[in-house]
């Protein structure tokens, strides 16, 4: 059993926070709020560091890594607030290169860009075998559909706030074909398509709603089993991407709390600060100890992705807003101003929240996971305790 | 157990409701931008209009202007203005905070200088007590005021979380004026001309964006001699509890007038079909819905006690505490059922889920609340005070040690 | 606008108290667990004090009060655990006056105990017109139903955890005929009639399982407003008494936090100790008014009512559930033992959010009552913000 | 990334299945009456059989009879037994805190007398640290040590939460032997035979109504001379932190014992319609399979780090609050879905719930063990200290005062 980083892992995440610390994100984050599209361009610079590939095979000039890497990447991404596509790109890339499609090689180059739509497989308790997208309006809306019947393979759907599409080269777009998953490449350029860029809240992450109107498609030679981990690893990786977020958010409360004096004591030594910054800790380090459990089945386990992905994104999601309403109180009335950052990083929690399925999907999903294992298995008997 | 109007107070209500009837079409709009010298010309100009009415200042005592009023009317005068669409007076500081101050330690010449202007709306206050490192630990203010030679105070400090400075006559400062004594005392109360000298305004922006509050810096502001003092040299944290009494008191019966509502937050996700299928958002709307209908009740109940005579007790910090929990609560149903589009900006929920976190510390930090609330009403001990006994000066210096150590 | 008690409330709570003080009901709590059926018979003290009439019209000897006065005496039977049918009682005396049946007089008088079978209404939400009961496996079955094919009518169903069931007299069953609510009156002597006596956790909680198999019945001339009122009374009182035993808990627990030390310093001087016991009052306070709610609901604004006593349930047996854990907490882990009382309110807790439908079911039909009002009236302004 | 054996730890749990395979039949059941004598004596003797084939004490040195291997074989042997369905030694204190105690601060002499008939099941230990006006401040502890004139030590006091009393052999007793020195001061080790005259037990009953713990009284006991202090007389507050951080270990590896897993959770409400109609309940599911299963990541990751020689910090403790919390939460889920029958004495989810009050409590107060993380973990300062620079009998005098004013 070992489940410490290892020694390459440290190296890509060290790697990763080197490039990182090229760009002051943070700041860029607030000048963004002014100025939207004031952000630094750090696509070279991820492309430099080889990220467009890192989940692509050797085979197609990747580097092959897992999931678990991307994830690390993505911590980082998230301690520094940096816009750079990458949750939308990664799932993408992976489709791309188990089907062996020719933009493979292209995408690992950081030559063409692809974009993942994401849907969510059907809940294996309700087993009504519905794939869903993000609604417009909050709803889960039918994924898109795959139309034979021309001569082409066309596509029709809509899915909203897609993380990193605008500027996208390419669509892989999850639809079903007569009932069944495809996953399905579409030219973000192609007829019939609309890619409408969209801001909410959080002017560090770029989204569109997306439109296919009968849309030329390619269809993706993917098992459903990868069409579905698709899902799983954006799920990991917006979890991963809140650790990152988490875990700066609680370096700066920290140092506050030791600095701030009120009533004659530094306010860390009171228990409703410490213990609340402690909370936080909690809550990191048991979404950490999560994304630890999604590498291991990501690389071991493929049967437990969907249970460890939504529970990693459930635990991470909660621990981000916890974290970001957190600095606020610690730094009391100006923690909720633009004095600070702290609402860099509320902002930040609000949006996430609420993308790809949101929290409140996961936790079902979650829960649905471990309810169809106990209805498939007879009830274990009472194990011993420990006397 | 009656929420009845008695039949004095319907006819109050007949007579406040027909008068707003006719003159709510001279009304600005209720929410405006409070950095648009035209908005805030109109809404000194309604107040001066309700004034005149006797709409503002509903309990001020005759002598002072008012009608001299119980609480339940004011609250009718409050529901009557939501429900005709229009504001109440621009200065709910000064009528609500700083009048009252003013009645409670003014001399006569100052009671005739400022209560009538205030009233009518032309000259509007500001509230400069909080600083940066005196928040929830107000008595630990650092703004200084020393007497020069010729009898005039001299005033040097920062304040912040200052509502309505961009456009205030006058501030009502908590200021120093004596280090060498324990930090409780030495501190004096003033009314600083916000046109002085000195004075500089400078808009604090929320997460929205919104500059809803102001610092103030105050650059050796020559304020006047005696005669701007409120109450006794040295006798400024009386004065500052006599007003954070009555801040309680609006807290405590206030809390509806933000709109924080179970209804309002039930229609914001009834249409959803996530409602119905997605596990804890009913049982979040039931939170809300409980906290929200028992902080409503909570306020009937202190307005039966205020018409009693008897002043709410600390345990009303407590519905502040649930009415901001509640209503983040809602804001976070909100958007979780509607997407990411219920965040658009600017936009009604954005705009909520953006103010709660600076309410969350305005008017007492959660922790300071419970604070007291335990040791007051429950009879807790104190936590150890290490700033007790000390001067206030030693205090500042033992504490820049604690931060370099 | 006067929510205050009235002379006559205060008497009458003070009364109860009076008559409360008599019985060492704590103590006999404790013997009960050890010794079944050790407990004091209250019962002759609560016909004395009236409380069986206290909601029969006079017409039929009782004193014609309010669900709210109701509410006030079962709040010192929740601060003492006091052991004496009362909240399966009212309901049955409410249904049985409003009827003009017969047995309103001897129940006035305490020489008849009829008792309530508490059955759900259908929830304004889903609007499927169901009345539901409490079932043995904790699921929600259907209420039972009335057969008039034979020359009487009989009524057939099973209703579990019915609070002070076991030698009651009278049984107050809420069946469907033919779809529509029917309140009826079964003589728990007659046959078809099976009452089995059952203890679960909290030995001072009297309850049984009803079975009902074609058991002779007598229709209620009872409105569907007055049959659903009956479940709503039933939740005000769990409501009612919850917040006593809460109210008590808090003196056990605050009084504690004063004389304990540790560290050098008395516990209620941490804040970890001081900002638990003052949730409890928050939750108290908050539980009470919604008490306030429920009776000037019931009193003048009917409609108010499922959504008053919903709120009510919903918020006491949240509090009564921390308010039990806190007075284990803070007396540590002596507080998890029989050297204490604590134990006794922590079962008291335990059971009774698990009674005549739970919390969670109180919980849903109050967002269910919310959000039907929602949908019924046009969404409303924004309203003006005080600024 | 990696959960699975080794290849020498793969053929290490071969074996050790095999033998248990084996053996099992002799094996008396994993739960039963601790206060029926007949099954104590059938645990002991399987303790016995179980040390002959170093299946307890895994991680002891093989100087004190122990094979000397790591945290994963011990976890190895513990997953084994609990899929054997056969429990493991009934010496628990004694195996992981006793035995590791005297190995640390006993003397050869004291290594030699005890250590193997503990290993063997012969002699249970028990711990007497707790008191009642000691807990989580255990250094409060008031039993008193006297030296007599023949040089034999007299002890007298109380203490309680003593797992295994009724049938120990021996008491490791933490007690006062100089009340003028700081409570941290003046503390000593010893041990102590529990059939001395003087010494009482009484079970302490749980909310379940078992006695699962014990208080002990101690009535001038006799405990002989100085071989009867482990380690030195005044440094008894140096052996309890050795026995406090093999707990911390305990507890950082152990809470899958307790069966908290999702797995188990999720198979008492998936037979319910219940999870799929009413708000909350599959969220509710959700918070506890997400706490559970990184709970036992975060004992993968400790065990890692174990692996490495590293000993788990203070934030171990967060693995308890979590997993209690969670527990609690489950029981509370299962009981709402199932309904008062989930109540039913004696049943599993009944002595579930009744367990975990007490369970919250035992190894250090919530409150106490977020205090520890955040000074020793983040660096938060402490909280002032009234029990620092006063002897013992003075902070006691204190208190008596407090209360009484």
């Amino acid at each position: 059993m070992n489940l410490e980083l290892t020694d390459e892992q440290i190296a890509l995440r060290d790697a990763a926070r080197g490039t990182l610390s090229r760009f002051d994100s943070v700041a860029a984050a607030r000048e963004a709020l002014e100025t939207p599209g004031a952000l630094p361009d750090i696509w070279p610079a991820a492309v430099d560091a080889g990220w467009p590939g890192l989940v692509v095979a050797e085979r197609h000039g990747g580097i092959e890594l897992g999931v678990f890497e991307a994830m690390l990447v993505a911590e980082e991404l998230g301690r520094t607030l940096a816009s750079v596509p990458f949750i939308g790109l990664v799932p993408a890339a992976a489709l791309l290169s188990a089907a062996d499609h020719d933009a493979a090689g292209p995408t690992a180059e950081g030559e063409t860009r692809p974009v993942y739509l994401p849907a969510c497989p059907p809940s294996p308790r309700l087993d009504d075998g519905v794939w869903t997208v993000d609604g417009l309006d909050g709803e889960r809306i039918p994924a898109p559909v795959v139309d034979r019947s021309g001569s082409d393979v066309t596509v029709t759907g809509t899915v909203a706030w897609v993380p990193d599409a605008p500027g996208a080269d390419l669509l892989v777009v999850v639809a079903t074909d007569d009932g069944r998953p495809t996953a399905l490449v579409v030219d973000a350029s192609a007829d019939g398509v609309t890619v409408t860029s969209e801001t909410r809240y959080d002017a560090t992450r770029s989204m569109a709603n997306i439109t296919l109107d009968g849309a030329a498609a390619v269809v993706l030679d993917c098992s459903e089993e990868e069409i579905a981990g698709a899902w799983h690893t954006a799920q990991a990786l917006l979890a991963a991407e809140g650790v990152g977020t988490v875990d700066r958010a609680l370096e700066l409360a920290g140092a506050y709390a030791k600095e701030r004096y009120t009533f004659g004591r530094a306010i860390g030594s009171y228990q409703a600060i410490k213990h609340e910054l402690v909370e936080v800790l909690r809550r990191l380090q048991n979404a950490r100890a999560l994304l630890v459990n999604v590498g291991w089945a990501a690389g071991a386990s493929p049967d437990d992705l969907p249970m460890a992905a939504s529970a990693a994104r459930y635990s991470a999601g909660h621990a981000l807003d916890f974290a970001a309403r957190s600095l606020i109180n610690v730094h009391g009335g100006i923690g909720a101003t633009w004095e600070h950052d702290a609402p860099l990083y509320f902002r930040r929690a609000q949006l996430s929240r609420r993308l790809v399925g949101g929290l409140g999907l996961a936790g079902d999903r979650l829960a649905d996971e471990c309810l169809a294992r106990a209805r498939r298995t007879a009830p274990r008997p009472e194990p011993a305790a420990v006397r | 157990m009656d929420l009845d109007d008695s039949p004095e107070q319907a006819t109050y209500r007949a007579e406040v409701r027909e008068w707003l009837a006719e003159h709510r079409h001279e009304a600005p709009a209720p929410m405006g931008d409070m950095e648009d010298s035209e908005y805030i010309e109109a809404r000194r100009t309604w107040q001066r209009q309700l004034s005149e009415r006797q709409l503002v200042g509903v309990t001020w005592p005759s002598e002072f202007g008012g009608p001299g009023r119980g609480p339940v009317e004011q609250l009718i005068v409050n529901q009557e203005l939501v429900a005709a669409g229009v504001p109440g007076g621009i200065d709910v500081i000064g009528l609500g905070l700083m009048g009252p101050c003013i009645m409670v330690h003014g001399t006569p010449a100052q009671k005739e200088r400022y209560l009538a202007p205030l009233l009518h709306g032309d000259e509007v206050w500001c509230q400069l007590f909080s600083e940066p490192a005196a928040g929830s630990d107000l008595a630990a203010v650092q703004c200084r005021a020393r007497r020069g030679d010729d009898g005039s105070w001299r005033l040097t400090g920062q304040k912040v979380w200052t509502t309505n400075a961009q456009f205030a006559r006058f501030g009502m400062c908590l200021a120093r004026t004596d280090g060498d004594q324990p930090k409780h005392k030495g501190l004096t109360m003033f009314v600083v001309p916000m046109d002085a000298d000195g004075v500089t305004v400078r808009g604090l922006r929320q997460i929205s964006g919104e500059a809803e509050f102001n610092e103030v810096f105050l650059d050796d502001v020559v304020v006047g001699g005696d005669e701007m003092v409120m109450g006794e040299v040295g006798g400024g944290w009386g004065a500052a509890l006599t007003v954070l009494m009555y801040e309680r008191m609006m807290i405590g019966l206030g809390t509806e007038g933000f709109g924080y509502s179970p209804e309002r937050f039930a229609g914001a996700v009834a249409g959803s079909s996530r409602m119905d299928r997605e596990s804890g958002l009913r049982a979040k709307l039931a939170d809300v819905a409980a906290e929200l209908l028992a902080v409503r009740f909570r306020g009937f109940q202190s307005l039966s006690q205020l018409e009693d005579g008897r002043v709410p007790g600390p345990e009303f910090g407590l519905a502040k505490i649930t009415t901001v929990n509640a209503a983040i609560t809602a804001g976070d149903l909100i958007a979780d059922v509607n997407g990411p589009d219920a965040l658009v900006e600017p936009g009604e929920w954005a705009y909520h889920i953006s103010f709660l976190p600076g309410l969350k510390s305005a008017g007492g930090a959660e922790p300071i609340l419970r604070n007291t609330v335990g040791e007051r009403v429950l009879g807790m001990p104190p936590e150890p005070r290490l700033d007790k006994n000390i001067t206030f000066d030693d205090l500042v210096a033992r504490q820049r040690e604690g931060i370099a150590a």
